[in-house]
């Protein structure tokens, strides 16, 4: 029941804040965020669910109840959490509310429907992370999209229009294809529900029978295909990436964090769910192809990233980038290269959400975003630029920081795998990220933070206000405590992974 | 409550309480024809009007119609049903009346003739009731044309208006075309079964050799249902009726009449031209249907796309929502094809609300005359916020999208044209409803995102109609309420659609 | 002896085709509504034909029928043939083609 | 005593937080705390050594666990060896010293960021001796990332200054494309043992040694379908990818002279002590691993004597005395390399004791000199010091002395034992050592002319410029650390004077006996000696060690006595454009910096900005594009509504009679 009641809360939350006034709408939306964030500790302390939620696991606070009966087969509310789940549930807490408190400098007309869509928001990922019946889960899918077309429209930046109504379509067509793929899919199973449970355990025992018009292999590698260029999009996948830039560069800070931070691990997480569990054998066949596009997610990522100008653009090509590690270690179908994909997503999302934060508290203060602007702000706003520092080792992936595990348990899972040919090879690859990375990120603080201060756009440059600061804070210890210890989160991933059909739990090997 | 007590004619109820309230009206129009009392004359039309709904709703809730409930009721020996399928649309004829009929209240301040518009509004109600329970292309086509004739009246209710009168002779001229054409379909359907009762056209039609006169008949009698329900190529009518007519007479026409339409269209294709025999015989009207279907929806959705003035894209979307519609049709040859048939209900349900609310809201627009046109809708949502919001719900829920009623009914009509085998039906539809959320989208932008010009922002909305507003609300409360209240209409739908096939 | 029944049918095809052609050629409204009447008569043909064909009265009725319909629907025309021509000055149907697109 | 193994790298931690948190608020800034923290680390460094010698060896794989993985779990370990013993003396030694020495060097000079400054330095230390007792290579993978960060912020101290910026940049930068390399070693070993412990029975160097030694194949897998000898190989080489980036080998030397930017303090603790000294160490640490492959090694020492001939010849022109000192450095662990790759690991880790004496000691003593002349490193604005800075120039001294490699101090027992090792493998089956040994063997020369070239020019002759007519003065904060490594410099070289033990034939090489540790384990010298002669094929010529060190004493002479007759005169000539051509050649450095500078901004930038005009236009272009179409489809589509009721009747007809004629065809009706 306590997922229903965070999701409820955060629903009426939204509709509360939605009426407050513009006054103290902020103030409001965040004692309100405070509540899922406090429940989401809660249920994280109280966690006591093992196994993968789709095969079979023990699931933590199940909960299921009849909806709508369709002829024979009926759609269920469902909802539960298993390792894999409860991490995104407490990362989409913990961003929202960290998201809020940064909001409150930016955010300076119409804050109340601000607030408002961002709550909405925040009860639609909720909704995402802990639905196990398709329908009520696509619901929620759907239902993020529109409280980011307004906030990106609305509050967003000098092309926000165009910015908002790409990323709304775009992703829209991506889920229209993965929603027939997948129905598809469920209609050629000898099951009447859409419960995904159900679901991927009938595909895992082979009962699908194929339609009149193909065979079964043709069906499962056409879903896999619909549902795979469907979430590509959402995560993004290059060429599927190209809504993003723009998204990130229009919107306003907070939900640039919530973009990165929450919104694209809605499609890794939808990946694994969908293509890499359900279709396992689907995804081990063309694991070459997807490595592919993992590796070149990557490279050209961090090679776009390299030729920025906006230090917003850098951070959201960036993303592109480190979005890639999660693919390739999803293909890799070893418990550390799933896993860390996993863990990538929690990490990404604090290390995204830390940059795109410290750079919306510069932007305040200098009205810029551009590297070719300013120079020497180290000398102005030491803090705030050492928390930036931080982060950009964090997503360098500096040891004893979440970015530097996740990538490890990626690159070692990746290497070991069993199912990718010339996994080493990929593996290899793809690590090369991390000195490009390291290189754009370098250049940038280079040229913005350090040398004499210069500032072209005349603003008074001084420290930033504590509750600009304290978030990014926040954030830091995050992914400083998630590097030194990860199995905060990792235990419990790598529990539900190792469930997860065709991945090798032990790395094999002659010992 | 047992409704043993009452007469089996009484099933007719619904129909008949419309009827009586048009002519109570007409009453008071004889004896005072320039009454202009307008809470009065709203009064009575809504009174009926919920009355019957209420007495639909009483009706679907006790079983009436439901096979495992209360049985089907046949009258006038087989001339008229009452069955879940018409209990169902009937719903939808008199909620959507009902709004119709609370917003004229403020809509026609200061208009002549008001009488006689709720009259026609009732008439075209029990013309739409009528065709809902016909099981004869007699009844069918006399209730057809109850309800065209009302109708043009009502698009021309604006006399002084050169669009409305425009928009009433196109109206006309096609629908007087559209019913020669169903009129002559029906003759030859005649011609060869000798029979006009559905159930016997489709025994009659067995091992015939005219199939050439008999496809003929079946395609004239698709055109002209084709012409209700504003389908290419028969739907030349509809932007300039939707477009020049009174706003909420094209949200009724746009809601209800298509519904009407549709209504026919599934008992007639389901009762009278069963798949499987018709196949057999050579009359493939499903490949007619099916392109009629895509060629629908992507024209009214492609047309819609670009179009300046709200209204008018609205038109053209109300085109492609019935190309979504007939993908219910369109996909019946394929296996559990209840689900499917069923599931165009279910969106003719929803889109009731949806679309009603959303010409109520222009029609509340025009009453502030802020304009037409996208521009002149800029910044309204700080100036009307709850129409505006209203109007979001509208808009999101016809592009299908979450959390409203308009994702339930669409998602699922795709999942039943993927069950019943027809995915491309369904991904030419994912398509369309694509490019739709572009232009749905335009109105939310031009509501919450874009700046009013100065001369837009001067239009001062002096006064809050009470009764647009009311009627808005309450399509956007239902609108929303559908998607977690939608079980009981996807019971409904999918056993009436069931109990329509054979 | 009556002839035989295709004859009915061919003769109310060409009615009906004569109809057709009347409304995509004339532009005056009047004309425009006989011919929709010559369409409908077309179809009474083939009822009555077909009722005696079949020996049923349906048929019959169902003219009658139509035959009232008509005439309300002539009756509606008219009604805004003359509001055409008060907006319009004229009733050439192809006047009134302000709404396009 | 073992339990307080933590303590050692947690105290600088330990500071670190004070400074980083008070340190503005502590009297000198936090000074004290870093000094008190390293003081401690000290002496429980000797603590450990003392513990050690008494013939116990800690490891304890799992202090900490990282990952409980039950198939692979990750963990934390301290590895307490003679090796790792002996260095953290080194490193807590160095890093004491170098705080104190901050004293006079930062504080007095009303330096701002000073808490930054003692923070960074505690981080400094705390990464660098976890590093140096980390008991896997995972960990020591980390905290190497660490040390990486740590010079990165001290290069980039002064960072309102451009060209700090942009060394510090470029140091991450170009050790982090080593580390890329090392990474994929470490993940490599990972996947390939189950495990990446240092030692014990169950680490991989042992691991490996049975699968190629003893032939148990079984105990790792290869990848890519390499035989086990090839894979060990490719595995030790991207180790080594790492190595050659922090110990500034060739080619990824070229961030080390540019890390002068940093303040001179940093420079000592970065090249005597921690950054550099990783590099090396490293090999050190699993040489049981390297000492299976003979490809590896003969690289290692290949590119050991290629970068100390390299460097000691661009050393000999730089102007600048930190920058001489730098391309000393670079030298100087080429020796290194070439004493570990040439099979001599006691050699090695000798040089790398004495170096991070002599080097810290002259790099402090540079420090010094800067002080007196008020910041001014140009060694042609010197001259003359001799007098006036008694402390600073008879210490200095001793470490050039020490560095050149002149008898008895430090550098030539090590220097020449490196040599001798290299020749004698080289004249046994080696023949290609033969190539890196002449290269030492000239660097030898170089070391000893640049080295006192720079002496001469700073201390000796007539001074050039008002300041070094009048110094500014040194305090007790600057002068104490200069004497104790002006002590250690000159006899720290006794404790293996191979030579001498020889001759006199006594048992007096007190290090290498430290090293081979109190019982055989798999980390002790006796076993890599062993390996590389078993495993590695490396077979001795018997010769003995007097001429070799004779040549190289004589070499280094020479050069130190070139340099006295070029600049030990009262007014020294440049005498550099002798050189013709070379001089260019050798003041752009090769233009080393040039091609690197050119792969990042030459190469990959236009890459990286064609690629993103590709996105913009073809992948961004195809979105828009295909809404475009659709949308001017849409606007076209629309016109079919002419607005002509009679247009409407023709197209509505047509498309009946249209559909008629399909459907018809299509049921076959006519």
């Amino acid at each position: 029941m306590l997922i229903e009641t965070l999701i409820a809360v955060t629903f009426v939350g939204s509709l509360v804040t939605f009426a407050a006034p513009n006054r103290w709408a902020g103030e409001l939306a965040f004692g309100i965020s405070a509540l899922p964030f406090v429940g989401g500790l809660v249920m994280y302390s109280q966690f006591d669910g093992s196994g993968n939620a789709l095969m079979g696991g023990e699931l933590a606070f199940e909960q299921s109840a009849e909806w709508i009966t369709l002829g024979a087969y009926s759609l269920n509310w469902h909802t539960g959490l298993d390792g894999i789940s409860m991490p995104l549930v407490v990362l989409t807490t913990v961003l929202t509310t960290l998201a809020i408190a940064s909001a409150w400098t930016p955010i300076d007309e119409r804050q109340s429907q601000f607030y408002g869509l961002v709550l909405f928001m925040e009860a639609g990922l909720l909704g995402v992370f802990a639905a196990l019946d398709f329908f009520v889960w696509f619901v929620f899918w759907e239902a993020v999209l529109v409280p980011l077309y307004l906030l990106i429209g609305i509050w967003g930046g000098p092309r926000r229009k165009y910015a908002a109504i790409k990323v709304f379509v775009y992703t829209n067509v991506a889920s229209l294809a993965m929603f027939i793929g997948f129905v598809a899919l469920v209609f050629n199973l000898p099951i009447e529900t859409f419960d995904l449970p159900t679901v991927a355990q009938a595909l895992a025992n082979d009962r699908l029978q194929a339609p009149g018009w193909t065979s079964v292999s043709a069906l499962k590698t056409g879903a896999f295909v619909a549902m795979f260029a469907g979430f590509a999009v959402k995560v993004p996948v290059v060429p599927f990436h190209t809504w993003l830039p723009d998204a990130h560069v229009e919107a306003p800070t907070p939900v640039s964090v919530l973009l990165a931070g929450v919104l694209l691990k809605m499609g890794t997480y939808a990946l694994l769910r969908f293509n890499f569990t359900m279709l396992a054998d689907v995804a081990t066949q063309y694991a070459e192809v997807i490595a592919v596009f993992a590796v070149v997610s990557v490279i050209y990522g961090a090679l776009l990233a390299l030729a920025q100008q906006d230090l917003k653009r850098i951070v959201a090509y960036s993303s592109v980038s480190s979005m890639g590690y999660v693919i390739l270690g999803l293909v890799a179908y070893t418990t550390y290269g799933v896993g860390g994909a996993t863990f990538q997503m929690i990490s990404h999302g604090l290390i995204s959400g830390l940059m795109f934060m410290a750079v919306g508290v510069i932007y305040n203060t200098t009205h810029t975003r551009m590297v070719t602007d300013m120079s020497g702000l180290a000398d102005r706003m030491p803090v705030t630029v050492g928390i930036l520092i931080g982060g950009a080792f964090g997503y360098m992936g500096l040891p004893l920081m979440s970015g530097f595990a996740a990538e490890f348990f990626v690159f070692l899972g990746a290497f070991r795998s069993g199912t990718l040919s010339g996994a080493p090879v990929f593996t290899a690859v793809a690590m090369f990220g991390i000195v490009i990375v390291a290189g754009y990120l370098l250049f940038a603080m280079q040229r913005t933070l350090f040398g004499p201060f210069r500032l072209d756009t005349d603003y008074e440059v001084g420290p930033a206000p504590l509750h600009d600061v304290a978030p990014l804070f926040a954030l830091l210890l995050l992914v400083i405590a998630l590097g030194v210890a990860p199995d905060l989160f990792f235990d419990m991933i790598r529990d539900a992974v190792n469930q997860m059909p065709l991945v090798e739990a032990d790395l094999g090997g002659g010992y | 409550m047992a409704l043993y007590e009452l007469p089996e004619w009484a099933g007719l109820a619904p129909a008949v309480i419309l009827a009586a309230t048009s002519l109570v009206l007409l009453l008071v129009d004889s004896i005072d024809p320039d009454s202009s009392n307008r809470p009065a004359l709203a009064g009575t039309a809504t009174t009926g009007a919920l009355l019957s709904l209420a007495v639909t709703g009483w009706f679907l809730v006790a079983g009436v119609g439901d096979p495992d409930g209360r049985g089907v009721i046949s009258l006038f020996g087989g001339q008229l049903v009452v069955d879940q399928t018409s209990l169902l649309f009937t719903f939808i004829f008199a909620s959507v009346t009902t709004m119709v009929t609370v917003a004229s209240y403020d809509y026609l301040r200061g208009h002549a003739y008001q009488a006689e518009y709720y009259s026609l509004i009732m008439l075209a109600a029990t013309g739409m009731a009528t065709m809902a329970s016909s099981a004869s292309l007699a009844t069918v086509f006399v209730s057809f044309e109850l309800l065209s004739l009302s109708s043009y009246a009502l698009v021309a209710y604006l006399k002084d208006n050169r669009g409305s009168v425009e928009a009433g002779l196109k109206y006309f001229l096609i629908g007087a075309l559209s019913s020669a054409v169903l009129v002559y379909g029906i003759s030859l359907v005649y011609a060869v079964t000798g029979s006009l009762r559905l159930a016997a056209v489709a025994e009659a039609a067995a091992g015939t050799e005219l199939v050439g006169v008999l496809g003929l008949g079946v395609l004239m009698v698709l055109g002209g249902f084709a012409f209700k329900t504003a389908s290419v190529p028969f739907h030349f009518w509809a932007p300039e009726a939707y477009e020049g007519a009174p706003a909420p007479i094209s949200g009724f026409l746009s809601s209800a009449s298509k519904a009407a339409g549709f209504v026919v269209a599934f008992r007639v294709f389901t009762v009278a031209f069963p798949v499987e025999q018709f196949l057999d015989l050579g009359v493939d009207w499903v490949f007619a249907v099916q392109i009629l279907a895509v060629v629908t929806m992507t024209l009214g959705n492609f047309a819609a796309a670009t179009q300046n003035e709200v209204k008018r894209m609205l038109a053209y979307s109300s085109v492609g929502h019935a190309g979504y519609a007939l993908i219910g049709l369109a996909a019946i040859s394929g296996p559990n094809s209840d689900l499917v048939l069923g599931a165009g209900m279910m969106h003719l349900l929803v889109y009731g609300f949806m679309n009603t609310g959303a010409f109520l809201f222009i029609a509340l627009a025009e009453y502030w005359d802020v304009g037409r046109t996208f521009e002149d809708y800029y910044g309204l949502a700080s100036r009307a916020p709850v129409a505006s919001l209203a109007m979001t719900v509208f808009m999101l829920s016809l592009a299908g999208l979450p959390p409203f009623g308009g994702f339930a009914s669409k998602y699922i009509l795709f999942m039943g044209a993927v069950n019943a085998g027809f995915w491309w039906l369904a991904a030419v539809g994912a398509v369309n409803s694509a490019l739709s959320l572009y232009y749905y989208s335009r109105v939310v932008k031009a509501l919450w995102i874009e700046e009013p010009s100065d001369d837009v922002a001067k239009v001062g909305i002096t006064e809050q109609p009470i009764g647009i507003y009311a009627a808005i609300v309450f399509a956007a409360v239902v609108t929303v309420a559908l998607l977690p209240a939608f079980g009981p209409v996807t019971e409904t739908a999918v056993s009436a659609a069931g109990a329509l096939l054979p | 002896m009556a002839p035989p029944v295709e004859y009915y049918l061919l003769l109310s095809a060409a009615v009906f085709c004569i109809g057709l052609f009347g409304i995509l050629t004339r532009r005056n409204a009047l004309m425009f509504l006989m011919s929709v009447e010559l369409m409908l008569n077309a179809a009474n043909i083939n009822f009555i034909a077909f009722s005696f064909q079949h020996g049923n009265l349906t048929g019959q009725v169902f003219s009658l029928f139509t035959m009232a319909l008509a005439a309300a629907e002539v009756a509606v025309g008219i009604g805004i043939i003359l509001v055409l021509y008060r907006n319009f000055q004229d009733v050439d149907v192809t006047k009134a083609a302000t709404m396009r697109w | 005593m073992f339990e307080y193994a933590p303590a050692v790298a947690l105290l600088p931690f330990v500071s670190f937080l004070i400074a980083l948190s008070v340190g503005s608020y502590m009297p000198k800034k936090g000074a004290f705390a870093g000094i008190a923290a390293t003081g401690g680390s000290l002496l429980l460094s000797v603590w450990a050594f003392v513990t050690v010698s008494g013939g116990e060896v800690y490891n304890e794989p799992d202090l900490f666990t990282w990952v409980a993985a039950e198939e692979l779990s990750l963990s934390f370990g301290i590895l307490i060896d003679p090796l790792s013993a002996m260095m953290l003396i080194i490193v807590s030694l160095v890093a004491f010293l170098v705080h104190v020495f901050s004293l006079g060097y930062m504080n007095d000079e009303g330096e701002t960021g000073l808490p930054r400054y003692y923070a960074e330095l505690g981080l400094f230390t705390f990464s660098m001796l976890a590093f140096v007792y980390a008991s896997n290579l995972l960990m020591a993978f980390m905290f190497f990332e660490l040390v990486g960060l740590c010079s990165y912020l001290l290069i980039g101290f002064w960072f309102r200054t451009e060209s700090a910026a942009s060394a510090a940049k470029k140091a991450f930068l170009v050790t982090r494309f080593g580390d890329y390399f090392f990474l994929i070693g470490v993940i490599g070993v990972i996947a390939t043992f189950g495990t990446a412990q240092f030692a014990g029975q169950e680490s991989f160097p042992v691991l490996a040694e049975h699968a190629l030694v003893d032939g148990e194949t079984e105990a790792m897998t290869t990848f890519l379908g390499l035989g086990e000898q090839a894979w060990v190989t490719l595995l030790g080489m991207l180790v080594l990818g790492g190595v050659i980036g922090k110990s500034a080998q060739y080619p990824l030397h070229t961030w080390l002279p540019d890390a002068m930017e940093g303040p001179t303090t940093v420079s000592a603790l970065i090249h005597a002590a921690t950054m550099v000294a990783a590099g090396v160490y490293l090999v050190a640490r699993m040489y049981g691993f390297y000492a299976l492959s003979p490809t590896v090694l003969t690289f290692i020492a290949f590119v050991g004597g290629f970068t100390a001939l390299f460097a000691a010849t661009m050393g000999v022109i730089k102007d600048d005395i930190k920058r001489v000192l730098a391309y000393s450095t670079i030298s100087q662990y080429g020796y290194m390399m070439l004493g570990l790759g040439a099979g001599g690991f006691v050699a090695g880790s000798f040089h790398l004791m004495n170096h991070a004496f002599f080097k810290a000691l002259l790099f402090l003593g540079s420090g010094s000199v800067i002080v007196l002349m008020h910041h001014e490193q140009d060694m042609w604005e010197m001259g003359g010091l001799k007098d006036k800075a008694p402390a600073t120039y008879y210490t200095f001294l001793a470490g050039s002395l020490a560095l050149a490699g002149i008898i008895p101090f430090s550098g030539f027992w090590s220097k020449d034992e490196i040599l001798f090792e290299a020749l004698h493998y080289g004249l046994g089956n080696q023949p290609l050592l033969l190539g890196a040994y002449a290269m030492g063997l000239v660097a030898v020369f170089f070391t000893g002319f640049y080295t006192f070239r720079m002496v001469f020019l700073t201390f000796h002759g007539d001074p050039r410029s008002d300041t070094a007519r009048d110094p500014h003065p040194v305090g007790w904060s600057v002068k104490v650390p200069l004497v104790v490594l002006g002590l250690l410099a000159t006899f720290i070289g006794f404790v293996n004077m191979v030579p001498v033990a020889d001759l006199l034939n006594m048992d007096i090489e007190f290090l290498h006996q430290w090293l081979d540790g109190p019982e055989e384990t798999v980390t002790s010298v006796h076993h890599y000696e062993e390996l590389v002669h078993d495993a590695a094929g490396f077979e001795a010529a018997d010769i003995g060690p007097y001429l070799p060190g004779a040549l190289s004493l004589g070499l280094a002479l020479a050069g130190a006595g070139l340099a006295h007759m070029l600049y030990n005169v009262p007014d020294p000539e440049p005498h550099t454009e002798k050189l013709g051509n070379i001089r260019t050649l050798l003041k752009r450095n090769y233009y080393q910096d040039e091609y690197q500078v050119w792969i990042a901004e030459g190469l990959t930038l236009p890459v990286a900005r064609a690629a993103n005009k590709f996105d913009r236009t073809v992948v961004d272009g195809a979105v828009n594009g295909i809404s475009r179409v659709s949308l001017d489809s849409g606007s076209r589509l629309k016109q079919v509504q002419t607005g002509v009721v009679t247009n409407y009747a023709a197209l509505l007809t047509f498309g009946l009679v249209a559909l008629l004629v399909v459907v018809g065809l299509y049921g076959g009706w006519f």
